[in-house]
């Protein structure tokens, strides 16, 4: 097949499926994480371990869950433990290698916007805000972060800042006594970002197939850096864009 | 008892109410009763508000929300929520937010009868600076500062859960959340259960309230639709993606609740 | 792995080691294969220290003890204990003691990767005096003075549960007291259990512990002896009565430390 | 039968026993609390919720257990829990009525001492320890305390205070924050003494049958201050004690 019948969406979920090593525990979110968490768990990480924030250690849906909730994550989990447990226990005392942030609003920084556009006082629109995001940022051993990518939420400064990825620049993570070492790439639907070791700054290190350096400029809220010479992600293959496909087709409902 | 004669006994206006659930096992029936009795001034407490309590702010029950993440699960936005905060319909709702982890440390320290709880949170947000109900305290031991969450207090906690004994002892099993904790913390606590049987089988993964930590308890079948009760019903998705186009329109949520809530019977 | 293989591995002269277990799934075999090994000034932790920490107090192990209540359940002294702290005999035996409210949230402030806990406790108590692990902190909220304990610091925790997995899921059900909080809170983790199982079959009231936060398994038929495993075996009572007798001389006891324990083979 | 043949233990037994009324929720030691509480649940108290330290929450034991975690106490409880539960959600947060204790030494102000005879750095006797007790003592409802009466228990100032009754007097307990109303009777195999509401001093309220003023004062090491007449306890009836000897036939081991 040509990489035009791959859609962004299919694009993020396999770059986000394959940067999960096999056997990492990985807390993970409702969407684009979950549904990344499942095809890595299919294709090159079945040890890969899954939470999920409801409480259910070590969940192996046999298809996609519909809600963090969802009865077939309780079914198949090795434990289901209470709310606070997965916070303390579990997340809090840096038990988990991986959490997948997305948001509305991301900065230079990697820090993350999911409460409000606008002022707080005054919102233009209101979101869900922080869910367990916050503490996913700040404990977990790494962060994935993927989103879309545009000028709306690729900005120069999150009107409000839900999670942190690296503050204001380098030192600020142990300086909040944040224990993780935080994002360690932004995969989006045009390519893939890192921070600079040296500057926490998000750098364009890779671009997905057919895209050039100019688009994810566009799409960028401020002077995007570019690496020396920005990969090009592999496109899926077979085995990864079947069994994606054949993951979502067990979502009945967005 | 009757989850109408349970409601008007246990929730008053401008109590601080929780109905607690995780997806799973949301008491929305007993949350419909409460529109129906017209409470209004409700200080409405939740980690995840779904529909009940967009249904709650549409129909103009709540006067603040206290919460850690307001959405339709795999949907998108909650209509009414967001009319209220960003139109102050029909009331201006007032907001104090917190993570998840902050709202279930904060059920935590009222279950244990400690004023606040410590955790590893917030540090760099700017949720610090919009809630009174974070703060920090110095590690006595290592000088590490810590942040520390009020804890919540709470009038009346309302739970949905699958059985209860002829006692009142109450078993919930599946994805069981905070309830446990919403219980423990509030003063009053209502539970609607699908089922009343004659004697509690254990069940793998299963929760007990014993009766003398529950204030009543009312026999709803069905009483968490659209979401679901482990061993008893399926989620029903459909509803979740349907009340997107009911609840985001005005007119067509006050007929919608008019007609469904109002104007139907007491369960 | 064998448990003379595992105890080799995971516990080293002067670790901080936590054999728990409330009067149920006792690791006493685990306790027998540490003094066989000759392990040496040892911090032992436990809520509650019984006969296999009576031996290993006796045999010289431990250079430390860290508890809340030190006693032969329903029989009296620990003579092995007493002698120690009164007579330095065999060795002196450092003491930190809490009460158990104290020691437990000691174990959930470590496994919940905090500093310290609070509680409700140790007000107007001796204890405080006693202890540089029992500070107090004040409420950012309300002012009110609480009590502060500091995390336990843990190297590797010890603990018998009925059933694993071949991949190493652990599962245990009946009275399951500190055990979950006393792994987490600990940087290794030993397992003994009744039987290692191609499955677990979920259990009411059971813990589980994933593979992944326990450092190994090992299987031990019986290693809770004279405690015992619920659904596989009964408490032997009549041994902590004849405990009495047997630990309250020292010529005795070494005589059966000898011959049933250093004389015995690995398990 | 005759009181001559009630012993002093089955005497404590009833007597505390009756000090329980149904429905109350009772947290339990093993020993005298232990056959106390199942006597009253057996005789006028059959709703009495029984909460073992060990994790069982109405726990309702056919015979006594031999130990706080006998699994008799597992399988006929309402609910099992952990450790920390019991603590903080249960007895920390005020939801038992009653507690009982007992220790090697009581003052007059109902202080007690199970952890060390003789001075702490160079113990003559190292008892236990503090257990459950000093947040018992602290968080019940009211406590009971059950001991045998004699100058070596009964002491002008107990060596160390594990658990406070009323400190120094009265105003002690709201001023150390303890929310419990604290020892509300003493039983011993002598008498009852009870708490003078305003000096907080223990007085001698109640004479088992057989004792003299004389006799109890003899076994006090304070001078002992006596109620103007104090009353007989009611010796045990048939039923109390045929119940008693039923429960106490059911332990093969001390």
């Amino acid at each position: 097949m040509t990489i035009a019948d791959v859609t962004s969406d299919e694009m993020m979920a396999v770059t986000a499926a394959r940067s999960l090593r096999d056997g990492a525990v990985c807390f993970v979110g409702i969407g684009k994480p979950s549904t990344a968490a499942n095809l890595a768990r299919r294709t090159h990480a079945p040890n890969l371990v899954l939470i999920y924030e409801s409480g259910t250690l070590g969940a192996k849906p046999d298809r996609l869950p519909l809600s963090i909730g969802d009865g077939v994550l309780a079914e198949t989990a090795d434990a289901v433990i209470g709310i606070p447990e997965v916070f303390n226990y579990w997340l809090q005392a840096g038990r988990v290698d991986v959490g997948f942030l997305g948001g509305a609003q991301l900065d230079r920084y990697a820090n993350i916007n999911t409460t409000v556009i606008g002022s707080y006082d005054h919102a233009k629109v209101r979101l869900p805000g922080a869910g367990g995001a916050p503490e996913i940022a700040a404990s977990c051993g790494e962060v994935l972060i993927v989103m879309n990518q545009s000028l709306r939420s690729f900005v120069e400064r999150v009107d409000f800042v839900t999670s942190v990825g690296f503050g204001r620049g380098p030192g600020d993570r142990e300086r909040l006594g944040l224990r993780g070492r935080g994002p360690v790439k932004v995969i989006s639907d045009l390519g893939v970002l890192e921070p600079d070791p040296r500057t926490c700054e998000l750098v364009l290190t890779g671009l997905h197939p057919g895209v050039r350096v100019e688009d994810v400029r566009a799409a960028t809220g401020w002077p995007l850096r570019v690496a020396p010479d920005p990969a090009v992600t592999d496109p899926p293959t077979d085995t990864e864009l079947t069994v994606l496909r054949e993951l979502v087709a067990t979502l009945e409902s967005p | 008892m009757p989850l109408s004669e349970a409601v008007a006994e246990l929730v008053h206006d401008g109590d601080t109410v929780a109905l607690e659930g995780f997806t799973h096992l949301i008491p929305v029936a007993a949350g419909r009763e409460i529109i129906r009795q017209r409470r209004r001034d409700l200080t409405l407490v939740r980690m995840t508000p779904d529909i009940v309590y967009d249904e709650m702010i549409g129909a103009g029950c709540a006067r603040k929300l206290i919460f850690s993440w307001g959405g339709n699960p795999g949907v998108g936005s909650l209509h009414r929520f967001r009319d209220a905060i960003e139109n102050a319909w029909p009331a201006p709702l007032e907001v104090e937010e917190h993570s998840h982890a902050g709202m279930a440390n904060r059920y935590v320290a009222a279950a244990s009868g400690l004023p606040f709880a410590l955790l590893r949170g917030y540090s760099g947000t700017d949720l610090v600076g919009q809630s009174p109900s974070i703060r920090s305290v110095t590690c006595p031991f290592t000088g590490e500062r810590l942040a520390a969450v009020s804890a919540l207090a709470i009038d009346t906690t309302i739970i949905h859960a699958q059985q209860a004994d002829r006692d009142g002892n109450v078993q919930m099993w599946g994805i069981v959340g905070i309830q446990k904790e919403a219980v423990l913390a509030a003063r009053r606590a209502l539970v609607t259960v699908e089922e009343v049987v004659d004697e509690l089988s254990p069940v793998p993964g299963a929760v007990v309230l014993p009766s003398w930590a529950v204030t009543a308890v009312a026999e709803v079948p069905g009483g968490a639709h659209p979401s679901y009760a482990h061993g008893y019903s399926e989620r029903d998705n459909g509803y979740y993606v349907s009340w997107d186009a009911i609840s985001r329109d005005r007119e067509r949520f006050t007929e919608w609740l008019g007609r469904e809530v109002l104007g139907a019977g007491t369960s």
